[in-house]
Parts: C-alpha cells; structure tokens; sequence
C-alpha cells in the first residue's frame, strides 16, 4: 500500500515561508499552476525567489506575485510578454537573472539528480559565459553552469494519483517533471486525481517519490483557458 | 521569401521554425515531403495551426501559437527538447535576425538598453542546430542592413549561419564572406549591395532570381 | 534480524532494500504500513515476488528476481531512478556489508584479488540515501568481526551507516563509536564483545532482547 | 507526414564498422536488445568498444560478443554474472572500466543532451574517484564526470512506430531511453511496430528524432524469456 498524499491547496502552500525559492512549472499558459500561485499570492508570502521559463503575460500567473509585490528575484528565461516584470526589471524593483532556455532546464534536473552542476559549451563566446568558471575538458573549454533547486516546486499535472505519480497534458509538460525532482517540498495541482492504479505504471511521466503533496483542482478557472489574442 | 526558404526542407530532416518569421515557412511546406518538426517546449511533429475556436488549451508551439499533433507527434520535457537541439539531432533551424556577420555570427535577442527580455531558446538553436539559416528582412525598419562586418550587437552564437533568406536576396556565408546566391524578382543588383553592411561576393555569369 | 529490521520501515518512507539478506526484510513488512519500495533498475512501488511461472520477463527487481507491481507502481529509466537517489527523495537503504568502520564508513564492492565485479548501484545507495542501515552477519564466513576500527577494504562510501542489524546485535553508529542498542535472544553480551573488532559502548541498565 | 525508418536488421547492423563504440540497452535480460547483438556476432565487427550495465550471463547477449572476440572494452557497472567476462578482465584479454550505476547513467544521458559532462560528489573519497579532475563548486569539491556518447546504440522497444517513437514495457526500460539519444547511429529493435499514431503522443517514451532505424523482431527468441534460476 502506498501512502496518501492529497491535501487541500491551503494547507499545502501554508507550509511556504517568506523568502522562500519556489519552482513554477509552465511555459506560457499551458502547465502553469495558476490555482497554486493564486492561493501564493492570497497568503501573501513576500521576498520570493521564483524560477519560470517565463513571467507569463500581465494579469496571469507570476504576475500576480510581482503585483503583489512578493517577487525578489526572478530566474528565467524570457520576460517579454509580461510588461510589468520589464519595468520592475527596469526600475531595480525585482532583480532577473536570464538563462538559455535549456540550460535553465538542465540546471533544474541537475538539481533534481543530485548533481552539482554541468559543463556545456552553449553560450561560451556570448555574454552569458560573463562571469561563470570555465573547465577545461579534453583540451576544450566548458562553461560550469551549477544546479538549481529550490524549496517548492508548483506543477500543474493533468492527472495524478494520490501517490503523487503524475501525468501531464501535451506542452503542458515542459518545465513541471524537471521542477517535480528538484524541489524539497513539491506541491503538485491535479485536473483529476485517480486512486493508486488509475495511471498505468509505463504511463507515469513523474514518479510519486518526488512528490510531496497533490492537491485537487475543481472547475478549471479563466486563466487556463485558450487566451484569444 | 519565405516560399523559398521552404525548398530548404528536404526530405528526413527534423527541422525547428523559430518565432516571427520564420514560423511562416511551415505554410509552404509541401506535404508530400516527409519532415518533423519541432518546437523547443516539447514537441517533435507539429501539425496545423489552429484557431481559436478549435485549439487545445495545452498545445501550443514556442512562440504561443495554437498548433495540433500528426500522426507519429510525440510530447517530451524541455530538457529532452534541448538534448535534441544539443545532441545533434536537430538537422536545421531557421532564425530572425537582428545582425548577421559576414563570418557568420548571430545576434537576434538582445538590444541593450532597448529590448532585453531574454534569449528564450535561441542561444542552443543558433549554436547548435547542424544548419543554421536566418529568414529576416535585409534591412531593418529605419533602413539600416542587417548583413554586417560585424555584429554591434551582443552575439546570439558565433559563426553559426551558413545562409540568410531575405526579401531581396540569398546569402551564403563563405569562408571568404558573404555570397549572393539569388536576387528577388524585380529587385535590382544595385540595391541588394547598397542595402548589405558588408563586402557581398557576386557569383560569376546571371544571377539566378526566385 | 530480518523482523527487527522491518521494523525501520516506517508509514510513508521510500525504502530500497539492496541484493542478497536486505531484500528478504521485506517478507517481514507491515501490509498495513504505506510505503514505497524502489529497485534502482527503475521500479517504485515493488509488489510481491513471483515464481518462475508468473513472472513478467521484463519485470524484475536490480537483483534479478521477477517481482510484481501494485496499484501506483512507477516505471522509470536508469538516470530517474538515480536521481531519485542522489535527490534526497531516498528515506532508507537496507545494505549488505563486508566490513563496516566505527565512523560508519562501508566497505561491501570489492575484495581487491578476489573479488571485484564492479560496484552496481551501490556507491550512490550508500553516499546518498537519508539513512543507511546494514543488515549482515556479525562476522564473516572465517569467524573474523565485520565491525571494525577502521575498514581494510575499499569504501563504498565514507561515514554513511547509522545502524548495524546482525544475527547477534542492534548497533548504532554513534559520534563517540559503535554502542550496543538491542542483543539477540539467548546471545551471550560477552560473545557480541568478542566477536566486535572494535570498542563496543554499552547502554546504562539492561539491554533490550530482539 | 513524418519519414518511415524501419529497415531490415541485416542493413542496420552493417552500417558499423570495426573499432566503433556501441551502446546497449538493458539490465540483465529485460531490455537488452538480444536479436541486434545477434547479428552484430554473426556480422563479426572487431574490436569493439561496449557500453552496458552489465555484461549479462554466460551464453547470452554480451557474452556472445566476448566468447567471439570482437571486445576490446566494456564501459561497465557490474560484470559479476558473467564469469567469461571476469576471466577475461583478469586475463587482461578486454579491458574494462566501471562506472557506478547512477553515474554510466548520467555519463550517457549527458552525452545524450549534448553536454560535456558533469558534476557530482558520488565516489569522492572512494577509489573511483581516482584519475578524475576535481572542479570547486561553492567552495566544495566536485568531481568531473565526462559525458559518454557512442557511434552506435542498440535499444530493444516495446512497441515503435515507423518514425522511430518507442515505448519499453517495465524494467525493460532502464538504459535504453538514455542510449537512445546518446549514439551518432541508434537502432531499435521491437517487439511489434505500429504505423505513425500508433503511441499516443503523450505515451511515448523516446521520441522518433532520437532514432534512425527501427528493425522489427519477429517471433521473440529463448534468451527474453525467463530465466529459471
């Protein structure tokens, strides 16, 4: 028998702390954990550090926490359509700090494997090798790019099983079973949540160890939808 | 322009379409090729855009677009994704541009002081896709070439584009520098050089035109 | 020895019970008790041991026995598996031991000249489970202790044991050295000293019998 | 419409040349892809240097490599099943170097996402950390893992589709899923191979880009089946 792990949403984001770095799964809208953010954002935890592929747009997601004023500092990837994290940017009031794209990937799963970093070529004659350790590997140099882990991850999750095993939706996967490994507290929000056995074992894309809590999602809200530009 | 960066797209080959202009291409692509495509936030095998009225809520392509699946498509995390870019499986991608050296550097994410918002997925693309193309206008909006000496900008990747698709022209990169391949139809030899930063090589005899 | 082991595993744990006795500890398990079981060949949630005429040929645990899964078992690949080890998401491994050092340091890979077919998955169990408990003989197949002032074979891992489970004694792993927490039934407290290769620190008043 | 890459095992198998590095998927019997190392015995490729787990058992798989001759080198974690093996290594007739488990994992799986290695603490004050180059993270040491890839892997599949999209059943997973990314030339082999859409999108656990040829088995031969001990 495996252990239980669903728990409401409150209690769940109540054991975050002020200061804490949390993990957000998503790239755009689908696999952001917007019912999470919003309880984040609803408790009102401040001085965060908040690793996203993106910032979302304005008026969804992260930026109700850089509204809120709860956002330290950002890590990510591209802020470009959310206007209000380039102004803070701008004007000092958050700080960012940009990566490749899948070398932000890279360092989350190297944080969730236990590693301590990783040695890559990407970006060595570019400005993002400003100020990393440089290896020499086989007479070539690497750039020593270091793991990422945080405090909690949020993932958004198609289906889970109150074990924790995780499935994800189409693009809706991207960041979420990488932030699931890296986490010491991994809060994960389900569209459906089934009883042990209802993912079939070959299907599962996160494992349940790596979970620390499920949360079930009733109806779907606004912000999950399709955004018709 | 873009119909013929899409003759680019040979038959087998796992290709990445990046935003703006690029994306594009995909429209004419001939169906009867046998390609993959792939977008950086996890999908090999893109199929149709979609309105909004018939999208999936969890389907979208990099650049936000509503896209649909293929026979044979297949869902993976963002750090497989880029273990494809960074592993050697990805045979090509075509790229916007800021800049374009004459050596072939790239610089099309960043403008200091202007536009910042980050390098997204572009840096692994430029420096690791075994061909690197750029689709861009052949100047930009205040009229200034994009094909340079040198990049201004900070570099994207260096000496990663082989080739650079305009709305005037074809332009290989060369170990000798920039080579005009093709002219636009109704563009004249005279405006394509005034209009390129950089020593551009003419090929000897006509000047094939697409 | 394997009973009193069993009763480590505590509601809610991750659990890898590493080849040869640790393995058996499961036959003593609580059903009532919700755990998970991992094999690092890529399996959380480890159901029941099958015979050769039910078992699943791809299904097996990192000891070559054909098990089973139960309802919320996981497949994963080998590098999941592990980060699942090296990540912090391991509570417990169960370990067999050549020797183990009264700093907790084990040696259970290799006899350097006798016996040295590779180190498997066990370095990784060792460094980087929460906790590590051995379960062995209290002496080898000579007579000679296992526990010891320091080990003479290679490591697998430095400081890593908390407790010693044997046929004869509980011993924890302690910053002033091995102390005696439990002794067997109908064992001798002089023949668990003697068969000790290192200062053994008893408990104040009488020792618990398992 | 995506491109067909099923080929007959004959033509896959005699794409590799004397001297290359191959992978092979598997730990002990679920996984190994027993048919495609058959036809590499009976193509006789020499010299070769092979990437597995383990060397499974006497009269099987990799054993039927060592018994012809054709190893020059096994990459490694365990080799204790397979006393031909033993014997060679200590006859100094093929050389071998062991990785722990986690770490030929890592190793490959970094080859696989085109990094140069890693950064790990596993085996730092053990004896496999010996040779290895020692970077500073932090202010604490790490040892430099390099990343392994090879010219070819050899995966056995569940089900594939003709694009090259596979799925392992099991604990026949294992090593396969890394190997598949980590060689210049990866065939699989599987036990049953579907059309384009046959694995659902979501389902599939190597994607086809990953994969150059997919060679279908036909009836599944003694050495998959059980082993009664």
């Amino acid at each position: 028998m495996l252990p239980d792990k669903t728990t409401s949403m409150e209690e769940a984001v109540a054991r975050i702390g002020n200061g804490a770095t949390i993990m957000l799964g998503g790239f755009g809208v689908p696999g952001t954990p917007f019912s999470l953010i919003r309880e984040l954002t609803r408790q009102g935890q401040t001085d965060l550090i908040i690793v996203k592929n993106d910032a979302n747009e304005t008026g969804m997601g992260v930026d109700h926490l850089l509204a809120n004023g709860q956002v330290r500092k950002l890590i990510t990837t591209h802020i470009g359509l959310n206007r209000r994290a380039i102004d803070m940017l701008n004007a000092a009031e958050i700080e960012v700090e940009f990566c490749a794209q899948g070398i932000l990937a890279e360092r989350i799963r190297a944080g969730g494997a236990g590693l301590k970093g990783f040695l890559t070529d990407i970006g060595i004659d570019t400005e993002l090798a400003t100020g990393k350790q440089v290896v020499e590997i086989d007479g070539t140099p690497a750039l020593v790019e270091t793991a990422l882990r945080a405090d909690v991850a949020f993932v958004h999750a198609d289906r889970a099983d109150s074990f924790g095993n995780l499935c994800y939706a189409a693009t809706a996967r991207n960041f979420n079973p990488l932030m699931a490994m890296a986490a010491d507290l991994v809060i994960a929000e389900a569209e459906t949540v089934l009883p042990p056995g209802g993912i079939a074992a070959d299907a599962v894309h996160t494992p349940g160890p790596f979970v620390d809590h499920v949360v079930m999602l009733g109806e779907i809200g606004e912000e999950y939808q399709v955004v018709r530009r | 322009m873009l119909a013929r960066a899409a003759r680019e797209i040979g038959p087998g080959l796992v290709v990445n379409l990046g935003i703006g202009l690029p994306t594009k291409v995909v429209d004419h692509l001939d169906d009867s090729i046998p390609v993959c495509l792939h977008t950086e936030n996890g999908l090999t095998g893109i199929g149709a855009s979609l309105p909004f009225e018939q999208a999936d809520r969890n389907l979208i392509d990099a650049g936000g677009a509503y896209v649909s699946t293929i026979p044979g498509s297949a869902f993976c995390d963002s750090a497989t994704s880029f273990a494809l870019v960074r592993g050697g499986r990805l045979d090509l991608t075509m790229l916007g541009a800021f800049e374009v050296a004459e050596n072939g550097d790239l610089a099309n994410w960043k403008i200091p002081g202007k536009f910042s918002p980050g390098a997204g997925g572009g840096i692994e693309l430029a420096q690791k896709a075994r061909r690197v193309v750029v689709i861009s206008t052949h100047v930009d909006r205040a009229g200034n070439p994009k094909l340079l000496n040198a990049c201004s900008l900070p570099l994207t990747a260096k000496s990663c584009v082989a080739r650079v698709y305009t709305d005037m022209a074809v332009v290989d990169v060369t170990p000798e520098g920039f080579a005009l391949r093709e002219i636009a139809e109704g563009v004249p030899l005279s405006d394509v050089v005034a209009a390129t930063g950089a020593r551009l090589n003419l090929p000897a005899g006509e000047i094939p035109v697409f």
